[in-house]
């Protein structure tokens, strides 16, 4: 019977390759970070008004269901339809679906991308402060770059890990929501008039990744203790949008001046918003259909903005490139002083 | 067999302060020391040789391979032990060990296999789901060594890792590390305890301020000192002085009941003037409290009123080496993170008996003091059978004075005296 | 006893000024002076409204909502809340409890300290508002409006804001372990929900009072402002215009109300132990 | 002078101290433990830091929570590595205005005390530049700074390298020598019994035994010894050394025996002859078993 040797053993196994490192950061911060109570429930949160977008699109699916179409108008789909897009444009619709389609579904998608920004800021407040300041304060950056790991491989990890949770609250959603949509549209037709949407959406949903998740990386790798930190990034969304919104009231409002007005570049929500309006095309779509009925034409006034979305956008990926620079560099040199 | 490590003036600066000067040497494989002082320099130079810094000037070698041209590659093969205290936050032991594992490159499932037989191996039970930041000092610092070795490295870096633990854990870190080397693995073991260094480490490389003030192995380094007993009695100690100087044996008394017996030698040298004596028992207040300069010898002290062996070593002139871990010695159990004798820095130790003030009163008279130029010289003047024959006559001359002999251990030179010699003489040059 | 107060007041004042935080309120503050700049550069008044009639609206508008209800309240949530837990984390906080010197002394200077760093802050910011403003064009109103004299009474209400909040929020970190989210939910039930109520809850929040000491030289009618009429209830509503309280019992309620808060600190101090966890047990 | 009586501390369901009773005197005394033995707790608890769940402490006779007029007498340098960003004068002086000294006083004390703990040519360095051992005297210099009649370390010694602490020793031995009553805790059991003779040992929160190290000391020889014996024939020896009454065991390996004995005094006087007698050749005697270390873990075990 041969005794084991309880020493310590060689490994046979090989090393593999540097390739995916940031990928297993990503996945071991997913997982660290999925821990927390707080953040489940806010994307629990975030699904739940899902169930009323999805009872509009069921109700849309039944409405131009061709066997249904005689005695739709006093069914309670049609008074649902009627309810969320006002009566001319839902008489259009019913009268000729395949043209306003695409109208209905850039619309809704846009309202539910609309009210999950607030959990995108919810969600990164929660996760973001503690992903670099917590190795910051454990020295823990002496053993991530004891180990074959570059710079990059941590950064993309860690921007991997809050896009994640990102995308948990805008991502999964739309993409739960088109695929439900598809299931109850009733023809392959229908299908071809909407395949737009999704990769627009999915589009939207990766610049809110980046450029809300690269910012909070940055402020989480300037301190050790990341208590304020989660109130202060809020803070900062907050207090943008305040900004911009008395400055476009006091320039624009109640002022007189002209031109286009430029205050919506000041509100981080603004711009995430435009970048996300301009992607799913909903001036254009929406153009027809104001035509038609009040409702849209007030909406194309709201949700519209008059500053170019270029701009939003640029905004936005300058941010995030400052923001990922400022975190390699302080990761950069935290590794040297972590290892002291 | 390429050497573990090759240094060719590799030097390191943080701004105006020169952390490493130009250090040049060749270390084969096997279990290496890095000794020195706190801030002698030695985790910078571990940390150029792990690619974490980049070096001033010069350049540095490891396994074969510059370490500044390909560090990542390098990486694969190393393990390191940070000295700091540190942890992934959040993850539980055998989690943040998987994790390293899989950072170093092991598929996922392999990482976790591993993860858990290290664990077993550093002797966690089930503190290894709990989270790491909230466990003992021991604990992590067993984590630490688990994420150093996950990944089967050729080369493991430790730095002080038997820091903050007691002395249980400290044995268990020391048999931890035998047995990577004896599986192969090189070790580079920083510290600045000597005889966690002497324990585990062939070859020695000390540092001091950033200069390497000796390099080799260790037992060479050793060879230069003398040899002599510490002997630990109770009963009539005149008697047994008379006894001793009867059967030709010089018996240096360091305090009551404890001694240094050598082979008496003829030659004048024997009898130079004494040095002031070691540091003043306290006058006032506390009478027995001892003022021990050596923490090591004081565990070894009898309760009467212990006298600082560093100091009597000095002034003895005698290599005081503890030897209790010589060969087959087993570890005195209360080696606490301080017990060992440890490496005193320079600027003390080598002024000898002169730096420290007052008298004893003990032992004035006796002591012989070989020359200013340290103890080395005073060790070769014996000739081997006059060594042999000590133990028996120092036996016998117990037994006719009537005393007891509870301790009665061979001087061998302990790393101290190494870092002393080494000092001095680099003073010299 | 006046020279230990001074003594842990100094070093409180050191540890405020040093710390992440002063950066960070000091930014928000040139933040605001920046918004003030912008709108005074290029704003125009509306054809309906003359000059000496918008300019004024809009500054009060701007210092009551963006200024007053805001940072009047973050500011000292940012110092006050954490009087004895920057110590605690530092560890720094046994010097100070081992010394013979009453505890709720200690606390007193630390929040006297702290308010003083608040209240600087505040004063200075809404200086550094007022210049903002006036600076692209000098004087909009034509002397009719009186500048100086009302950015000085919100600045008043802003020291009472200080002093105010600032003894409320102690208490809020001294009794409640996470006292900053206590803190915020305070005043964003006060600040965004009560005081927009009809009179009679308003009487409840800080707020309240420090708009009446803010507002107490001005008379929005005579302002001039033309809104049209439903406008004007709605900023008169904003404004709390309807029933003020005068200034000085303004002051009176503001400073009872801190005076009770410094007090249950004091209760709490010397009955909790406030010191870090003992070492984890082996 | 410290009177503790059924003393316990609690957090939560984590016990710290369980029915303490012990009295400590005048002079030095060291508090021995391993780590979370509870030595840190009952320290604050003497410093007032914390009120005790059950029982009661006295200082001079008078309670300590909430007593600052008693913190007047005493000195407290902590085990945290925590510090201001001041200078060390600055520190000192502060800490000493704190203590009741006026400004004038408070900085001549200040400078007096950081010459006598050998930081005068760095007090005007911010502290947090200081090395581990300056950080520890700067401590130890607030402590000092309004001469108080008591003095409580925490852990002062770990964490330092050698010569550090020899130093550090040396100045605790001569503070205790100049009268002032020094309560020391420290895991580091040599160090303590470097400083100090009378001891109070502490484990899981509990007293294990107190009192002079010379009375812990004779508890030495109530336990068997294990000693071990490096010679040439460890046979003829072990042979000679069978018959002895208190003889209990004996392990022989190539090159060496292992004696068991349960009267170690009797066992050392007789092996002087045995070793006479038989010729043989030793080259080492130790016993595993003959210092401060064995008799803690004799306690430990027993209880």
């Amino acid at each position: 019977m041969a005794i084991a040797e309880r020493g310590y053993r060689r490994w046979e196994g090989r090393l593999r390759g540097r390739a995916l490192r940031w990928w297993i950061i990503a996945r071991w911060g997913v997982r660290l970070s999925g821990q927390s109570k707080w953040l489940r429930r806010l994307v629990l949160a975030a699904w739940l008004p899902l169930l009323y977008w999805v009872l509009a699109f069921f109700a849309i699916g039944q409405v131009t269901d061709p066997e249904t179409i005689g005695a739709v108008e006093d069914t309670w789909q049609f008074a649902l339809l009627k309810a969320q897009f006002g009566g001319a444009l839902a008489d259009a619709f019913v009268r000729d679906p395949a043209s306003f389609r695409p109208t209905i579904w850039a619309t809704l998608f846009y309202f539910y991308l609309y009210t999950t920004q607030v959990w995108v800021m919810l969600v990164t407040a929660v996760v973001g402060p503690r992903l670099i300041s917590a190795d910051l304060s454990a020295h823990a950056l002496g053993l991530y770059f004891a180990r074959p790991i570059t710079r990059l491989d941590y950064v993309a990890g860690k921007l991997g890990v809050v896009a994640f949770w990102i995308g948990a609250v805008t991502l999964g959603p739309v993409t739960a929501l088109y695929g439900l949509s598809i299931l109850f549209s009733p023809s392959l037709e229908a299908l071809s008039q909407t395949i737009f949407v999704w990769p627009r959406a999915a589009g939207a949903c990766a610049v809110v990744m980046v450029g809300a998740g690269a910012p909070v990386l940055a402020l989480s790798s300037l301190t050790r203790n990341p208590r304020f930190l989660g109130f202060a990034w809020a803070g900062l969304w907050v207090l943008s949008h305040v900004a911009s919104t008395v400055l476009s009231l006091a320039i624009f409002r109640i002022g007189g001046a002209e031109g286009r007005d430029w205050t919506g570049l000041v509100s981080f929500f603004r711009n995430l918003l435009a970048v996300a309006f301009r992607f799913l095309e909903v001036e254009t779509k929406l153009a027809p259909a104001a035509r038609l009925s009040h409702r849209a034409s007030r909406w194309m006034e709201r949700y519209s903005y008059e500053h170019d979305w270029r701009w939003s956008l640029c905004l936005l990926l300058v941010g995030a490139a400052l923001s990922l620079w400022v975190v390699a560099r302080r990761v950069g040199r935290a590794a040297e002083e972590g290892a002291q | 067999m390429t050497p573990l490590i090759e240094l060719s003036g590799l030097t390191k600066d943080f701004g105006a302060f020169r952390a490493l000067d130009g250090l040049d040497a060749r270390l084969p494989r096997g279990s290496v020391g890095l000794l020195g002082p706190n801030g002698a320099g030695k985790s910078t130079l571990v940390k150029c040789l792990l690619g974490l810094l980049r070096p001033s000037a010069g350049r540095a070698r490891l396994l074969g391979e510059d370490v500044a041209r390909r560090p990542l590659a390098l990486r694969r093969r190393v393990g390191y032990l940070p000295e700091v205290d540190c942890h992934l936050p959040g993850l539980s032991a055998v989690e943040f060990v998987a994790y390293a594992g899989e950072l170093s490159g092991m598929p996922p499932r392999d990482a976790m296999t591993r993860a858990h037989e290290m664990l077993d191996l550093v002797g966690l039970a089930d503190e290894r789901y709990r989270p790491v930041h909230a466990a003992s000092t021991g604990t992590r610092q067993r984590v630490k060594f688990a994420q150093a070795i996950v990944h089967d490295p050729e080369v493991v870096f430790l730095d002080e890792p038997t820091n903050g633990l007691d002395p249980r854990g400290r044995e268990q870190m020391l048999a931890l590390v035998a047995g990577l080397a004896r599986a192969g693995v090189s070790v580079v073991y920083s510290s600045h305890l000597l005889a966690d260094v002497e324990r585990v480490c062939s070859e020695v490389l000390i540092l001091r301020e950033g200069r390497i003030i000796a390099a080799g192995p260790l037992e060479e380094l050793r060879a230069r000192t003398g040899a002599g007993w510490e002997l630990r009695t109770r009963g009539d100690e005149e008697a047994l002085r008379r006894e001793l100087r009867a059967r030709g044996i010089d018996y240096a008394a360091l305090g009551p009941g404890r001694g240094v017996v050598r082979p008496a030698r003829s030659s004048a040298a024997l009898d130079e003037p004494v040095p002031s004596a070691p540091e003043p028992v306290p006058a006032a207040g506390n009478p027995d409290a001892p003022a021990v300069a050596d923490p090591r010898s004081a565990a070894r002290e009898d309760a009467a009123s212990p006298v600082d062996r560093a100091a009597a070593s000095e002034s003895t002139g005698l290599p005081a080496g503890e030897g209790p871990q010589g060969e087959g010695g087993a570890p005195t159990a209360d080696g606490d993170e301080a017990t060992t004798r440890d490496v005193p820095s320079p600027p003390d130790a080598p002024s000898g008996g002169g730096a420290l003030p007052g008298d004893a009163g003990v032992r004035s008279g006796e002591s012989a003091r070989p020359g200013p130029d340290g103890n080395s010289a005073g060790g070769e003047a014996f000739s081997a059978q006059a060594v042999a024959t000590v133990p028996r006559r120092v036996f016998a001359a117990a037994a006719a004075a009537g005393c007891e002999v509870r301790r009665f251990v061979p001087l061998r030179s302990s790393l101290e005296d190494v870092f002393v010699a080494a000092v001095r003489a680099q003073e010299e040059r | 006893m006046i020279g230990q107060l001074w003594t842990v007041a100094t070093l409180e004042l050191r540890q405020a000024i040093g710390g992440a935080k002063i950066l960070v309120v000091v930014l928000m503050l040139f933040a605001l002076a920046a918004l003030a700049f912008a709108v005074r550069a290029l704003a125009t008044p509306p054809p309906e409204l003359g000059p000496e009639a918008f300019w004024p609206a809009i500054y009060l508008l701007m210092l009551n909502f963006v200024f007053l209800q805001t940072t009047v309240i973050l500011v000292p949530l940012a110092f006050a809340t954490s009087l004895l837990r920057n110590d605690i984390d530092q560890g720094t906080l046994v010097y100070l409890w081992t010394r013979p010197v009453p505890r709720p002394t200690l606390l007193l200077a630390k929040f006297l300290a702290a308010s003083a760093v608040s209240a600087g802050l505040l004063v200075v910011g809404m200086g550094l508002f007022c210049l903002a403003f006036l600076l692209p064009g000098g004087d909009p109103s034509g002397g009719a409006f009186d500048w100086l004299g009302r950015t000085v009474d919100f600045m008043a209400a802003a020291v009472l804001g200080a002093v105010g909040y600032g003894a409320l929020f102690a208490l809020f970190g001294l009794v409640f372990r996470r006292g900053l989210i206590w803190g915020i939910a305070y005043g964003f039930l006060s600040e965004f929900v009560l005081t927009n109520f009809p009179a009679v809850v308003r009487e409840v929040t800080v707020m309240h009072y420090l708009r009446a000491v803010a507002l107490s030289g001005v008379d929005v009618r005579s302002l001039g402002l033309r809104f049209d009429p439903e406008d004007l209830a709605e900023v008169e509503r904003l404004l709390g215009f309807l029933d003020p309280p005068s200034a000085a019992s303004a002051w009176a309620t503001v400073l009872l109300l801190a005076g009770a808060c410094l007090v249950l600190s004091a209760c709490v101090v010397r009955a909790r132990e406030y010191c870090a966890a003992p070492a984890r047990p082996e | 002078m410290i009177q503790a009586r059924g003393l316990s501390k609690w957090f939560g369901q984590v016990i710290a101290l369980n029915g303490v009773d012990v009295r400590i005197g005048e002079g030095i005394t060291g508090l021995l433990g391993l780590n979370g033995a509870g030595k840190t707790t009952f320290l604050r608890l003497l410093t007032g830091q914390l009120r005790p769940s059950q029982g009661s402490v006295t200082l001079f006779g008078e309670p300590i929570w909430n007593n600052h007029r008693l913190l007047r007498r005493i000195g407290v340098c902590p085990e945290e590595d925590a510090f201001y960003d001041l200078s060390g004068l600055a520190f000192v002086a502060c800490l000493a205005r704190l203590s009741g000294l006026r400004r004038a006083e408070a900085r001549r004390r200040a400078e007096e005390v950081l010459e006598r703990v050998g930081l005068g040519p760095h007090r005007h360095r911010s502290v947090r530049a200081y090395s581990r051992g300056m950080r520890q005297r700067v401590k130890l210099a607030q402590a000092l700074v309004h001469d108080p009649e008591v003095l409580f370390l925490d852990e002062p010694l770990t964490g330092t390298d050698p010569i550090v602490r020899r130093e550090l020793r040396e100045l605790i031995v001569a503070l205790g020598a100049a009268g002032k009553h020094i309560v020391l805790s420290s895991h580091v059991l040599h160090e303590v019994e470097s400083i100090t003779h009378t001891i109070v040992l502490m484990h899981r929160g509990r007293v294990l035994a107190d009192g002079d190290v010379e009375r812990i000391r004779a508890l030495m020889d109530e336990h068997p010894h294990r000693v071990r014996i490096l010679c040439d024939r460890p046979r003829t020896l072990a042979r000679a050394l069978v018959d002895r009454p208190h003889v209990v065991g004996l392990e022989l390996t190539p090159g060496a025996l292992v004696v068991e004995t349960d009267d170690p005094a009797d066992f050392f006087a007789a092996v002087p002859h045995l070793v006479d007698a038989t010729g043989v050749e030793v080259d080492e005697l130790v016993s595993e078993d003959d210092d401060l270390a064995a008799v803690f873990r004799y306690l430990v075990e027993r209880s």
